[in-house]
């Protein structure tokens, strides 16, 4: 509902649905689980590489098989931070691993983007898959498959750790998400971001107009895989623990799912979809062991059924039945 | 010598794989799980009929029930995607992986299959001092074999030539009169029957286990990018140019032998996207 | 070190007297009364159905317990929390020993279940991944409420989840996951956390100086190992050893194909050019049956002496091909104790091979054992509690008695170290020998090092003791 | 190959007495060439008022913004409606392009390179796939707005009743070849043209 700014019409819709979703999200520690604070902390964490992963995808039409190996980047630099550098202070922690992520991407996407479609898709599958490789042999810094257990850093001197004060940390990705929106947000109705769309729906039309495609193109990867790191970089202390299955491209697979499943042509979609797949995901598996046949079965049922996603279908149906207008 | 043999089995999955792409245009997530699939099904028949002149049905007979597998997952699922997006599609195949795979288990137990006998019995011949096992030979003999007739089919006859207007133009052949949906079918049948048939050969030597499917996918996938996406050639010589960098990489630079294979990947992509003898890329 | 070497050069026939007495011990203990109680053979029952959360409540009530409570015992089951591996490659090596689990869990809620409180397991699968591993912890703790935990795990999950488990204060038992580092680096001074399988660094240790014994002439070894870091600690380990029993021995292969491969012939190729005297096969699963399938169409078996640290039982999956004369090392061994020496031994080989004929071989593996251990262990621990504290235990009380507890286990006497809740058990190594009675091949002659000849003292990790020798 | 799209094998393009040969075609819309498509080149998923202000914004060298709603660009904002009026599109504004009647889309397609404020502009077929009815609409607008702001356009166009109509001058294309250059009057009475096209069509 926060897309739809500028329509005056709908503002107050967008208010009210704006207010209720901050104030449940503010209200989740107070449910007084430490399993749900822990749970969400992981679900904003999804929804914040989904939303990053959705200025390629959605924004820009390039579907990566890459980004699991920018998320891992995120969590294994804040991890060999920690451990091997002692370096514990929490934002410069998080700041670098966003960085070194970006750095990464930009070098990465400079290569990649200059290809479409499957052979991108295959292009960050092959980078990512060679980081995994190298990630898995490199045992003295990344501890090989056993990964890295870490402490938690410190912020601001207060000592947090996810288990036993998760409502800290959960308040602390909320910052961290509320922040990733905003700016998502602000990206993706920038004339920038509408050049990103115009790439999307038309390459040719896009040079053509003016817009240097591939520049857009490789802004977009960067801006994308920064997101991956900082998902990375606060999954790293949320668990305790790194492994290089991270890197692989079947953990990249599940921001692809997460995405699609809120639904890629919206803004709101991947926030969504990040929430719900990783509540759905965690429920499915903890309550039968057929999870992977479920979940896979899932997938299927929305690609073939729901491909607008989960925000795409409501609203969808809310512009037939009660006439909202408006689209992006 | 030990090249070979890798790359025999990479390149019957390859080819099929390369097959389904080039025909349908469908990048197969799920082309790992009929390989896998393949491999319990051969076991399973192989461990009925051991001891019957009839074991050697077990492989081709293995090959055709995965084929109709692939062909019933393309009836009732793939078919549908055909015309949109390519995300669906290999969000669909991705899906279908999963589910596949999680079924052979639910199927076949967790427990690893053997099958004894086979290997063994086909013995053991002298290569320049060395005792080479004949299974291999047979192997890359077969993987031959087939490459020569999938060669015959696709460039003599009636069949072949269909599946490549197909290929090649889609809304064209169907233009001319072509059953553009039931030749998809047949790629799929021949493109997982192949998977089927790797994944079997691969069960005397070895066994059909859980997590095999993964690691065939990807390397297919290189195998495929390296000789050019939907060239049948090319899946030869990608599958020949991987089971040599293997050979050589575990004895001469192991400790990076898996990263040099991705990046083998990577940096033919980036000079030559279309492959070594791949169709012309197009940069849209 | 001269030492510690004299000691290590134990002969075999010692190590088989050592545990003869062991055994002897064992079935006086036994015969006291614990296990008589299912002495007699029970009807196979059906398989629980495999869904969502397995609930395991056999209502059938057979013999009288061994304990009658008197004093305050909380009523309702006891919640066991059982995160193990079902799906994926992982899942061979874990799902025996939970059918293992679920056969003795029956057994003991037939016979009223633990001072009168039946047991219910609620089951998750990690897929052998630490985040789900992890995960489902936390939620098993906060959410299902579970009294204990045992956790099946890899040791990437173990390294995971050790810390996790230290913080939220719940008894949780580690099958395998086997990381030496667990307690020498991730968990220095466990206090809810104890591991039952001996750790990588015993079994390469036990091995090392198994090659050693068997092998007095070999100076050149070579391995093919799985490539992470399990191949290359047993490696490692293995090597440390061997340089101090042999100090002119030198290495002169490495091959390490990835996990699940199907394809070794390279690798073979390989290790065989460089004519070692041994070669090591540092693998488990199905890749060490692939690997002495193909190694015997390369000659391998021929050419040079092969060990194998897992061995074991996996070769049962090469039937009656298996070369003889494998060096194979393992953590419980199904023929070891004798049947007719250990009838706890017996009575668990016989039930599972009857409900079980077609797992694993037909037979329990390790991790059966070792499942088989979690439960006793924690069936005793809380009994004894119980006859000092006259009430349902506290989970500290538990911990305080199961450290330095002797449990009875199908792979001989087991206990837990109190200084690092490591449970120490006899390492078992033999050579391979095909029989037609089992169909495939079986250790023969088999033996087994107790753990003082190979455990590091607690507190010191393998690499200072083994160097200090 | 003129806007860049594809490299020329051999010989080279000038406009304006500057060397274009082989420049990336977002430099040549700086230059002030522009053009539209012979099937339908508009995106389809944004709405007809971000597809012209998209357009204006690259023109305006604003395109690359990345933290300013591109909504609180009063003047791009104002531009882009002008343009849109100018094409009659202005009611429809807020309808995703793909939305559109067949014609709008393309006249849309011709706003937007209109929107780019262009010296020369080429259009390749633009009436192609639109009813013969719709035809002299679409030409009409775009004949109007093409000599209210003085911009020269090479259209390459098929349908000789269109090209007759419209064209100050006809450069006729046989083969690959030039064949003639002239003024319409000039070209419709050549015979030797006219057997050309009556033979090819």
């Amino acid at each position: 509902m926060k897309a739809k700014i500028g329509w005056t019409t709908n503002r107050l819709h967008s208010f009210a649905g704006i207010t209720i979703s901050l104030v449940a999200l503010f209200c989740i520690p107070l449910l007084g689980s430490s399993y749900y604070d822990f749970l969400f902390s992981l679900a904003l964490i999804y929804s914040m590489w989904a939303l990053g992963y959705n200025f390629l995808l959605g924004y820009t039409g390039l579907l990566s098989f890459g980004h699991g190996a920018f998320f891992g980047l995120g969590a294994y630099t804040v991890a060999i931070l920690v451990t091997k550098f002692s370096f514990k202070p929490f934002l410069p922690v998080i700041g670098i691993a966003v960085l070194a992520t970006a750095f990464l991407g930009a070098v990465i996407g400079y290569l990649c983007v200059r290809y479409t479609e499957v052979y991108f898709a295959l292009l960050t599958l092959a980078f990512s898959m060679f980081f995994y490789a190298l990630v898995f042999k490199l045992y003295y810094w990344t501890g090989g498959s056993d990964g890295i257990g870490i402490r938690p850093p410190d912020l601001f001197g207060l000592r947090f750790s996810a288990i036993e004060y998760p409502a800290h940390y959960y308040y602390i990705t909320l910052a961290f998400f509320l922040i990733s929106v905003y700016i998502g947000w602000r990206i993706v109705n920038s004339p920038f971001g509408k050049a990103l769309q115009a790439i999307r729906d038309n390459p040719l039309k896009a040079e053509a107009i003016g817009i240097p495609v591939r520049r857009y193109k490789w802004y977009a990867f960067i801006i994308s895989t920064a997101y991956s790191g900082l998902a990375g970089a606060l999954y790293a202390p949320l668990f305790g623990h790194v492994v290089p299955d991270l890197f692989h491209f079947l953990f990249a697979g599940e921001v692809l799912f997460a995405t699609l499943l809120g639904g890629y042509t919206i803004f709101l979609g991947p926030i969504v979809g990040g929430i719900v797949f990783t509540v759905a995901k965690r429920y499915i598996t903890a309550v039968t062991i057929y999870w992977p046949l479920v979940l896979g079965a899932l997938l299927v049922a929305v690609t073939l059924f729901f491909p607008q996603g989960i925000v795409g279908t409501t609203y969808s149906l809310l512009r037939r039945k009660i006439g909202i207008k408006g689209g992006e | 010598m030990d090249g070979l043999f890798y790359g025999s089995i990479l390149y019957l999955v390859a080819s099929g794989l390369t097959l389904i792409f080039g025909v349908a245009n469908i990048l197969n997530l799920a082309h790992g799980a009929f390989y896998m699939l393949g491999a319990y099904v051969a076991a399973i028949l192989i461990k009925l009929m051991i001891g019957t002149p009839y074991t050697v049905i077990a492989f081709p007979l293995a090959a055709v029930i995965v084929g109709l597998t692939g062909i019933a997952i393309e009836r009732g699922f793939i078919k549908w995607i055909y015309e949109k997006d390519y995300t669906y599609q290999l969000l669909l195949t991705f899906g279908l992986s999963l589910v596949l795979s999680d079924a052979v288990r639910i199927t076949f137990g967790t427990e690893p299959m053997y099958v004894t006998k086979l290997y063994a019995h086909a013995g053991a011949i002298d290569v320049l001092g060395n005792p080479y096992p004949v299974y291999n030979l047979i192997v890359i003999g077969l993987a031959f074999l087939i490459g020569c007739l999938l060669w015959l089919m696709m460039s003599k006859t009636r069949v072949g030539k269909v599946i490549r207007a197909c290929a090649l133009d889609r809304e064209m052949s169907e233009g001319i009169g072509i059953n553009t949906s039931r030749v998809f079918a047949l790629a799929f049948f021949i493109g997982t029957a192949l998977a089927g048939i790797s994944g079997a050969l691969v069960v005397p030597q070895s066994a059909a286990m859980l997590g095999i499917d993964a690691d065939a996918l990807i390397q297919s996938f290189i195998v495929i990018v390296i000789g050019g996406v939907g060239s049948m050639k090319g899946a030869l010589i990608g599958s020949l140019i991987i089971g040599l960098i293997r050979a050589f990489g575990i004895a001469l630079f192991p400790e990076i032998e898996l990263a040099i294979a991705y990046l083998v990947m990577a940096i033919v992509l980036l000079v030559r996207p279309q492959g070594l003898f791949g169709r012309e890329y197009r940069a849209a | 070190m001269r030492v510690m070497s004299e000691e290590a050069k134990i002969s075999r026939r010692k190590f088989i007297a050592g545990t003869v007495a062991a055994t002897i011990a064992g079935i006086v203990v036994g015969a006291g009364g614990t296990y008589a109680a299912f002495a007699g053979a029970r009807a196979p029952e059906k398989t629980v159905t495999t869904t969502v959360t397995k609930t395991v409540t056999t209502t059938v009530t057979a013999a009288s317990p061994t304990i009658t409570p008197t004093g305050a015992i909380p009523s309702g089951p006891i919640k066991l929390g059982v995160i193990t591996i079902f799906t994926g490659p992982g899942a061979m090596l874990f799902d025996p020993g939970f059918k293992a689990l679920e056969i003795e869990v029956e057994k003991i809620n037939a016979q009223g279940g633990i001072l009168g409180r039946k047991i219910e397991l609620v089951v998750k699968d990690s897929g052998g991944k630490p985040d789900v591993c992890v995960d489902h912890f936390k939620r098993l703790v906060t959410e299902e409420k579970v009294d204990y935990i045992t956790v099946g795990a890899t040791s990437a999950e173990a390294c995971a989840i050790a810390p996790v488990v230290e913080e939220s204060n719940v008894l949780t038992i580690i099958q395998e996951g086997t990381a030496t580092k667990l307690f020498e680096e991730v968990d220095t001074s466990p206090k809810y956390v104890f591991r039952i399988a001996n750790y990588d660094a015993l079994d390469a240790i036990s091995h090392a100086i198994a090659i050693h014994q068997a092998w007095p002439d070999a100076k050149k070894f070579a391995v093919i190992g799985a490539d992470y870091v399990w191949g290359h600690d047993e490696w490692n380990i293995i090597t440390t050893v061997l340089k101090k029993l042999v100090p002119d021995m030198e290495i002169v292969a490495e091959a390490w194909p990835p996990l699940f491969s199907t394809d070794y012939s390279a690798h073979i190729s390989k290790v065989l050019a460089a004519k070692p005297d041994v070669v090591e096969l540092c693998l488990w699963g199905g890749d060490l049956v692939t690997c002495i399938k193909q190694g015997t169409g390369y000659g391998l078996f021929k050419q040079c002496r092969v060990s194998s640290v897992t061995g074991g039982e996996y070769v049962w999956g090469v039937g009656m091909e298996c070369p003889d004369g494998i060096l194979c090392s393992t953590r419980y061994y199904f023929l070891y104790p004798p049947w007719d020496r250990w009838h706890i031994n017996k009575e668990f080989n016989e039930e599972f091979h009857r409900r079980y004929p077609d797992v694993h071989g037909g037979y329990p593996g390790f991790n059966c054992n070792s499942a088989y251990t979690v439960i006793h262990a924690l069936k005793l621990a809380i009994e004894k509690a119980y006859t000092m504290t006259g009430r349902w235990p506290e989970t500290e009380e538990i911990i305080a008695t199961m450290e330095n507890l002797m449990i009875p286990t199908p792979g001989g006497y087991r206990y837990f170290r109190k200084e690092d809740h490591q449970m120490l058990g006899y390492a078992i190594s033999g050579f391979t020998k095909v029989s037609a009675e089992y169909g495939f091949a079986i250790l023969d002659p088999v033996w087994a090092v107790p753990p003082e000849e190979m455990a590091p003292p607690p507190g010191k990790k393998w690499k200072e003791w083994v160097e200090s020798w | 190959m003129l806007s860049g799209v594809i490299r020329p094998t051999h010989g080279k393009i000038y406009f304006m007495n500057k060397d274009i040969t082989g420049l990336s075609p977002h430099k040549i819309v700086k230059m002030g060439v522009t053009r539209g498509f012979q099937l339908l080149c508009i995106c389809s998923n944004l709405t007809t008022l971000d597809n012209v202000r998209i357009a204006i914004l690259s023109h305006m060298g604003r395109i690359g913004r990345v933290f300013s709603p591109i909504d609180r660009d009063r003047e791009a904002y104002e531009k882009a409606l002008e343009t849109l009026k100018t094409f009659g599109l202005d009611k429809k504004r807020n309808l995703l392009a793909r939305d559109l009647p067949h014609g709008d889309k393309k006249l849309l397609d011709v706003a937007m390179a209109f929107a780019l404020e262009p010296k020369l502009i080429l259009l390749d077929e633009p009436t192609s796939g639109v009813s013969t009815s719709e035809k002299g609409k679409i030409m009409g607008t775009i004949e109007k707005v093409i000599r209210e702001k003085g911009i020269t356009a090479l259209i390459v166009e098929h349908d000789m009743d269109v090209v007759f109509s419209y064209s100050d001058r006809i450069l006729v294309m046989h083969e690959g070849r030039l064949i003639a250059d002239g003024k319409p009057e000039e070209i419709k009475s050549d015979k030797k043209i006219e057997s050309i096209l009556l033979g090819v069509g």
